[in-house]
């Protein structure tokens, strides 16, 4: 087990933006979460990644809690997160953004006095390259459309290397095509490494969802099941998926 | 009755600094349809709009509304021409209440009268209702992404600029909203110039399609005759 | 400035004898915190050059004034002296305010054997041969303002309340008023002491503990507050109802230039120790203060005619006469020669006449207690007899 | 004092203790004080309760206009006291003007006239700057501070060329002396008066920010200068008003200012410090928070200067200023949930 | 290829400053103290290297600089006085004895010997800057927030040293030092020898900035400047790093009060009002921030020009002064370096200027 998570809640001025009974990752699972706006899908990834404190509720990653731990110490543990709007280093070059996401040792001393490891501009030599960023490697991070800036943020998660991938919304401002490109990605990932997904894009969802679906509504675990039981299920029709489930059958 | 020409832009060239990123752009809106411009990521879609909306200079080119020049206007007087816009990332007001977000959406309008009476936005969105006491900033991104849409709606503008408005809304709120579009296209005669990736929505709400590639534009035709599996080669480039 | 050069020239075509100036450096702040009280003084000097160099200069020789801004920053009054003196030479520098800006000079001075004549009063414990110290000693201000208020004709006050900014001059000041009203008798507690920040604007607590403090009787304020923070003290020390009449305030630092400020209704009554006032009955002093309103005026300077003269100003004016008559008695503008002709020197100043010590470089001079009037003048109200010696080391058993 | 923090509740900054602490110890200080009041017969908790609300009066004054500029324009200008200082010296050339010219005897009139006055001149020097430097910086907070601080230097400079350096404003008739409460208690109309003008000038500006339109459109415009000029608001206007309001309150403060301190070129610089601190303690872009820990600095600067020096009383300020930043890093009033991310 | 023209303009600065100013100086063109001024201006430069490594590089305004220039500029001044008591057999400093005191206050005791006044000007802003930036990193105090208690605690420090009780001298500080090392400070041979000494710590500064800036470490100094939630996200230990450039940053500033204090012959607590502070970020800012040479430019020509100004224009110069900022801002947009570029770019030379980005916001 990657990933247990129990009574996980949080209330932000009185509404209950998440209200999770219980969720669990194996490791090695791609999992795809989908649920209508608000669902608070979002915010159950900001409370993996420490970003906002839970109420109340247990949060244990890799056989350790996490549960009043940094940012930092999260993601040392190794969790990685790709945010809903993109968040890069806009100051940086793109190769230097995708530099300081490498995984290696990061304490200051190693920093200030280390040479870089062999391979590692090669690793983002590649990765460039699998995120079509290749030509704008030497170009500040911060002058790249948003399209590109998604690209970059997936590179900078997928580089750190973690344990635990969390993705928001990956294939937003992606053409289908490269939503596709995307999705490959991600399952190659989930060969190794834990993988959550946040996703609207039911194409998207449907190549990469080859094991559980997690449907949030309000906070609370709707149904979990495989891409098919829950694009069927009328509950989910009804609050999320609309006519589009008309439009997924005629795929 | 032909449709008039709503909005044209000729051979428009824009830059940050040195990088130019639109290298003669034309492209003209029909009043009563939906335009689209495809293209993949970073080819200067959104710099396209931007420059529609004064928002970046455009160095060479003009764009004419309703048939007046608007090239290098102030946003505020483009705004205020009747054009609205809905641009990537939300760009919602963080600090003020969604009530208020929607409420900016008036200052587009000479009266300070709301087009589209506030009931009917909640009905469309009914989220906004229930939370227009709260932070805009505050939001989930698709919540935001409809207040952001509804900020514009509210001031019924002659012309609509979209950039990828399903970006991180629920799959039957995108589809609404298509619905939504069509149905003020048609009803209203309003057009809409909509920046989008998503093929399907697309083909949903498009009249007319343009296709971008380097700045520039490659294709376009009627959505009729436009020949998507071409497009999609295109993109996987 | 202007161009030596030219001027030269100049000269040259007019008058062949009077071919060369000589330099004085004015060192000023003419700028920040300390340029409220030290414009003035820079004023005054500049206006004793023009007399003197109006009546034929000094040994024949025009004074040129060098005049720099150390800009109320103790570091550049340090690089500013070297500047003064190794490069530009001068023969003389006039200059300071603060005590820090004179501790911060005083090092380039001694090292370069300069000259700098300081026009305001100060605290003591030091007294070195390349500064020609021409304000009051502790001795010369501090202790006959104590006396004169335990004196019948003073009021007889018993109990003393001395309020200071927290630097030198007021910690020295209210050390030595401290032990000396205790050598007269003046039990401790009769005795309050306290400090405030530069630029304090915020008198009320203070001055309601002064209240208290008055209700005692027999209470004054012996007031070492420096620059912008009188303004508020006084105003709110009348705003919550005190006078004169029930607490006067003895101030040290308070001068008719200040006083051109305040609204001097609040202030009538209260009392200032100096050597100097605008109001002295000598003829000097009217050509002083007559000359000082008219250059104020051809000069443009703000507040043109309006302008008063004050205790420092005075010295600041005398200190250059000073100097120039020094110099023309010892034939030279040589340092040594110079300190040495200054040495028992008397003159006329607008204070009356003054004698320079023999042996230390501080002038003995009347001590006038001052009242102030609805017109922000003081009227003496007290007279020393005679000069006061100067005790730069002051201590309690010389007295 | 890692142990003194846990057994506070407090962790890494954050307050993890009981949430109905602060409101008990805060009430409980009150009554604390409310009984002190009450039983005090030599006016002295009074005294210094009044001089603490007069003196937190005049920081948020003085702040207030900051606030506008700062916390909503997100422009730091260096230039405020020097507004302030514009204010006090146009307060003083009123008064010139009515005694010189005008030969009006009364020294009431002056001021009353110079209040309004103060406010437009310095507003307008604020525009001034506005259009012609600010204008160009908006997307650049760094530059104008630098050319803010030029500014100034400059201002101080031609304050002191043109009116020289001392020069103070005489107090008003009606607001010399004080009210007599009791023999030992005497409050100052100066200061009443200014405690009354702060309570006008904050409620004013209250109604003005949260309840027109206008108000409205500074706020966007401050969060997000291209989206509002997007949505129709002409984003040079609101800015130029804004700047103008915010400079005018500093004139208006300056004005004020003379009833109780003097004219100098520098004055500004005497009050710029508190009142970035009280802007910033408050929370950036807070009324609230300004108006807050004005009131709260105040108060605290003088029960502190009650038990110590004035010197110390002001150390002790500072370093509990720190402390409590500890506590609470983004102001009294912090933006909560996404809104407060960078 | 292109980083020739940026080397050439390094090796002419040091030329200028290393060889032409001290022979001229021998060979009497060049005066004594223009030299020291120079050395003093070095000094300045050298703090400012630590402003542009804190705000600059990492985004965190600290409006402390000033402060921990003078802890530097005390302990080196604290050495020389005691060396200047004991040349004038005397027990005490002048200032002690008026204030009654009879034996010598323990913290001045470390400060008789040379060597370990040296060592302490370094490590105590260091270790005070550690144990301040501990909790203010800690409790995530970022932004204006910063710059407001980095503040408060230069004023409060301020205020303290201005008190007697502190036995520092108060108001007036620490003056009237004799000798450094057995040479008098005011001999022209001593004078020039500080100076070059300051020359040197300053490239050697500058080249420790430079190292620090282009190792990885200074680009997770970026990063934080610009998103500092990501810097966490990825494993960074943020708080390690801002304390890390904050120390360094205050070592700096020791450093530069330690070379400055015999040159000038005295420390003020004046030296370190806000408005220090203010200034010093001022000259980096006008230099052109997140790059080192704007740093030192900017530090060696705001000072320059204030010195020659009071001077020559003692009336006016606040009015130069502030046109200067005021233009700066206005017409070149990357401080004064921006306006070498310019006029580099105009004349055909390429410089390798460092990148600048003002970040996101
Ligand atoms: N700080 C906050 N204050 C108030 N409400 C908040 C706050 N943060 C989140 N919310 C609310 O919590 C709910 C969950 O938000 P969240 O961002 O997790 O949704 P989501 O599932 O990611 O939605 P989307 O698909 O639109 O991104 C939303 O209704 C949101 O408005
Ligand atoms: N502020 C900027 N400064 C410099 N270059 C920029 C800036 N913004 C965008 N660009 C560049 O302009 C090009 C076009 O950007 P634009 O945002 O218009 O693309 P887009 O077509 O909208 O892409 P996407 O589908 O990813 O949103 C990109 O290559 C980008 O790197
Ligand atoms: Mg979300
Ligand atoms: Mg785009």
């Amino acid at each position: 087990m990657l990933l247990e998570v129990n009574e996980l809640a949080v209330s932000f001025g009185g509404v209950q933006a998440l209200n999770l009974q219980h969720f669990q990752l194996e490791d090695r699972e791609l999992r795809v979460i989908i649920g209508p706006n608000g669902a608070g899908k979002s915010t159950f990834m900001d409370i993996l990644c420490g970003k906002t404190k839970p109420d109340t509720g247990s949060i244990v990653f890799n056989g350790k809690p996490t549960r009043g731990l940094t940012e930092v110490q999260i993601a040392e543990m190794g969790i990685g997160r790709k945010f809903q709007k993109p968040s890069v280093f806009p100051g940086l070059s793109v190769y230097e953004n995708m530099l300081l996401a490498t995984r290696m040792k990061k304490d200051v001393f190693t920093s200030l006095f280390s040479r870089m490891p062999a391979g590692v501009q090669e690793k983002i030599e590649a990765m460039a390259e699998r995120v079509g960023l290749t030509s704008a490697l030497h170009k500040q991070a911060g002058a790249l459309s948003h399209g590109q800036k998604q690209w970059l943020e997936i590179a900078i998660v997928v580089l750190q290397d973690p344990r635990l991938l969390l993705i928001d919304e990956p294939a937003a401002g992606m053409s289908d095509r490269e939503a596709e490109k995307t999705g490959e990605l991600l399952l190659e990932l989930s060969k190794q490494h834990g993988v959550i997904v946040i996703e609207h894009d039911m194409h998207f969802v449907k190549q990469i969802a080859t094991k559980l679906v997690s449907v949030l509504v309000n906070g609370k675990l709707l149904m979990e099941g495989p891409f098919e039981e829950v694009k069927n299920d009328q509950r989910v029709i009804d609050c999320y998926l609309g006519r589009v489930n008309a439009q997924l059958e005629k795929l | 009755m032909e449709p008039t020409t709503l909005l044209t832009a000729s051979n428009i060239i824009t830059a940050y600094d040195q990088s130019t990123i639109l290298w003669g752009v034309n492209l003209s809106v029909l009043q009563g349809t939906v335009t689209t411009v495809m293209g993949r990521n970073g080819v200067g879609k959104t710099t396209l709009l931007k420059t529609i909306m004064g928002l970046q200079k455009a160095r060479e080119g003009q764009v004419t509304f309703k048939g007046e020049h608007i090239t290098n206007l102030a946003p505020y007087k483009i705004a205020r021409a009747g054009i609205g816009y809905v641009p990537q990332g939300r760009e919602i007001i963080p600090k003020l209440t969604v009530q208020e977000n929607l409420q900016l959406g008036l200052e587009a309008t000479p009266d300070y009268k709301p087009r589209m009476a506030e009931e009917e936005i909640y009905t469309l969105f009914p989220i906004l209702k229930e939370f227009r006491r709260r932070a805009g900033g505050n939001l989930s991104g698709g919540q935001q992404q409809q207040l952001a849409i509804a900020r514009t709606l509210i001031s019924g503008p002659a012309l609509l600029l979209l950039d990828e408005p399903t970006e991180g809304l629920q799959p039957s709120i995108a589809i609404e909203i298509g619905d939504i579009l069509r149905q003020l296209v048609t009803t209203k005669g309003m057009a809409v110039l909509l920046v989008e990736q998503k093929i399907d929505f697309a083909k949903h709400v498009t009249d007319y399609f343009y296709f971008m590639e380097r700045g520039k534009m490659v294709k376009e035709g009627n959505a009729a005759t436009f020949d998507f599996n071409e497009l999609q080669e295109h993109i996987a480039v | 400035a202007c161009n030596s050069g030219t001027s030269k020239t100049e000269d040259a075509g007019k008058d062949s004898t009077a071919a060369n100036t000589v330099k004085i450096g004015v060192l000023h702040s003419l700028s920040g915190t300390m340029a409220i009280s030290e414009v003035s003084l820079k004023d005054a000097v500049q206006m004793a050059v023009d007399e003197i160099n109006a009546a034929g200069g000094v040994l024949g020789k025009k004074i040129e004034p060098v005049i720099v801004d150390p800009a109320s920053d103790w570091d550049l009054f340090a690089e500013k002296s070297k500047e003064l003196l190794t490069d530009k030479k001068v023969a003389a520098v006039f200059g300071c305010w603060t005590s820090v800006s004179r501790k911060s000079v005083l090092p380039v001075f001694e090292e370069n054997n300069g000259l700098l004549f300081y026009p305001v009063q100060y605290e003591g414990e030091e007294s070195s041969k390349n500064v020609v110290y021409s304000g009051a000693t502790p001795n010369q201000q501090l202790i006959p303002a104590a006396d004169y208020l335990m004196s019948a004709e003073g009021g007889g006050y018993k109990r003393f309340y001395l309020l200071g900014t927290d630097y030198v001059f007021p910690r020295t000041a209210n050390k030595i008023l401290k032990a000396y009203l205790l050598s007269k008798g003046i039990p401790k507690e009769n005795i309050i002491e306290e400090y405030t920040p530069f630029h304090h604007q915020d008198y009320q607590t203070i001055v309601s503990k002064i209240k208290k403090f008055a209700v005692g009787g027999k209470a004054c304020v012996l007031s070492t507050i420096n620059g912008d923070s009188n303004i508020p003290f006084y105003k709110e020390f009348a705003n919550q109802g005190l006078t004169a009449a029930t607490c006067p305030i003895m101030a040290f630092s308070v001068a008719e230039d200040e006083l051109r400020a305040m609204d001097t209704e609040f202030l009538v009554g209260h009392l200032a120790a100096w050597n100097y006032y605008q109001s002295v009955d000598v003829p000097e002093n009217k050509k002083f203060v007559a000359g000082f309103k008219a250059f104020c005026e051809k000069k443009n300077l703000p507040g043109g005619a309006k302008r008063v003269t004050d205790d420092p100003i005075c010295w600041a004016y005398t200190d250059v006469y000073l100097w120039a008559k020094a110099a023309e008695k010892a034939k030279s503008f040589d340092v040594d020669k110079v300190r040495t002709a200054l040495h028992g020197l008397t003159f006329d100043s607008p204070a009356g006449t003054v004698k320079m010590d023999d042996k230390v470089n501080h002038l003995a001079k009347p001590v006038l207690i001052g009242e102030i009037k609805p017109d922000g003048q003081f009227s003496v109200i007290w007279k020393s007899q005679g000069l006061i010696d100067p005790q730069p080391f002051f201590t309690l058993n010389k007295q | 004092m890692e142990l003194l923090l846990k057994i506070n509740g407090i962790k890494s900054g954050k307050w993890t203790g009981p949430k109905w602490l602060w409101p008990v110890i805060l009430a409980g200080a009150v009554l604390f004080f409310a009984v002190r009041v009450a039983t005090d017969s030599s006016g002295t908790y009074v005294q210094n309760l009044f001089s603490g609300i007069s003196l937190g009066s005049i920081l948020i004054l003085v702040s207030l206009g900051l606030a506008i500029v700062y916390g909503l324009a997100g422009i730091i200008n260096m230039a405020h006291g020097e507004f302030l200082m514009i204010g006090a010296y146009t307060t003083y050339s009123v008064q010139v003007f009515f005694t010189n010219v005008l030969h009006v005897q009364s020294s009431n009139w002056f001021f009353i006239t110079a209040l309004p006055v103060s406010f437009i001149v310095a507003g307008l020097a604020g525009l001034l700057l506005e259009r012609l430097i600010i204008r160009h910086l908006y997307a650049k907070p760094l530059e104008s501070l630098l050319a803010t601080w030029g500014v100034s230097l400059i201002l101080i400079q031609t304050a002191r060329s043109l009116f020289g350096d001392l020069t103070a404003v005489k107090l008003p008739e009606m607001l010399a002396g004080g009210w007599r409460v009791n023999e030992n208690l005497v409050l100052p109309y100066n200061r009443l008066f200014i405690i009354a003008l702060t309570i006008v000038v904050i409620i004013a500006l209250y109604r003005t920010l949260t309840a027109t339109r206008l108000g409205m459109q500074i706020r966007a415009v401050t969060q997000n200068r291209s989206m509002s000029a997007c949505l129709g608001i002409n984003t040079k206007r609101i800015d130029a008003m804004t700047f103008f309001i915010g400079s005018g309150l500093a004139g208006l403060a300056g004005c004020a200012m003379t009833l109780i301190g003097n004219v100098v070129p520098d004055m500004g610089q005497t009050y710029i410090v508190d009142a970035f601190l009280t802007v910033v303690i408050g929370g950036v872009g807070k009324l609230l928070g300004t108006i807050t820990a004005g009131l709260g600095i105040g108060i605290f600067s003088k029960v502190l200067e009650a038990f110590f020096e004035a010197v110390y009383g002001k150390v002790l300020i500072l370093l509990l200023i720190m402390l409590f930043m500890q506590f609470k890093p983004r102001g009294i009033f912090p933006d909560k949930g996404r809104t407060a991310a960078d | 290829m292109q980083l020739k023209p940026a080397k050439l303009i390094n090796i002419l600065f040091i030329l200028f400053f290393a060889v032409v100013l001290p022979v001229g100086n021998m060979l009497g063109l060049v005066s004594v103290n223009s030299i020291s001024l120079w050395g003093r201006y070095f000094c300045f430069a050298i703090a400012a290297l630590g402003i542009d490594l804190i705000w600059g590089y990492t985004g965190i305004m600290s409006m402390c600089q000033a402060f921990f220039f003078c802890l530097g500029g005390y302990c080196m001044g604290m050495h020389l006085l005691l060396k200047a008591t004991a040349l004038q057999q005397q027990l005490l400093p002048e200032f002690m004895t008026w204030n009654d005191i009879t034996t010598l206050p323990w913290f001045w005791e470390p400060f008789h010997g040379f060597v370990p006044a040296l060592v302490l000007s370094l490590l105590v802003p260091a270790a005070v800057a550690f144990v301040i930036g501990y909790f203010i990193f800690r409790s995530r105090i970022k932004g204006v927030y910063m710059a407001i208690i980095t503040q408060a605690l230069a004023l409060s420090m301020y205020l303290l040293f201005l008190r007697n009780e502190t036995n520092l001298g108060g108001t007036n500080g620490l003056t009237n030092f004799k000798t450094l090392l057995g040479f008098e400070l005011h001999k022209p041979g001593t004078k020039l020898g500080l100076y070059l000494v300051t020359l040197a710590m300053l490239c050697v500064a500058y080249g420790c900035c430079y190292k620090i800036v282009h190792s990885k470490f200074g680009k997770v100094l970026q990063a934080i400047r610009d998103s500092e939630p990501r810097v966490g996200y990825t494993a960074y230990r943020v708080l390690h790093y801002k304390l890390a450039a904050f120390v360094v940053a205050a070592a700096l500033g020791g450093l530069a009060g330690m070379l400055y204090v015999p040159q000038t012959g005295i420390i003020t607590p004046g030296r370190m009002d806000v408005k220090a502070s203010v200034e010093m970020l001022m000259w980096v800012a006008l230099g052109g921030r997140g790059n080192l040479k704007g740093a030192v430019i900017g530090a060696l020509l705001v000072n320059c020009v204030y010195s020659y100004c009071t001077s020559v224009f003692p009336q006016g110069w606040l009015f130069i002064l502030g046109m200067l900022y005021i233009l700066t801002v206005l017409y070149f947009d990357k401080g004064f370096l921006g306006l070498f570029e310019k006029i580099g770019s105009k004349i055909g030379i390429k410089t390798n200027s460092e990148r600048y980005a003002t970040g996101s916001k």
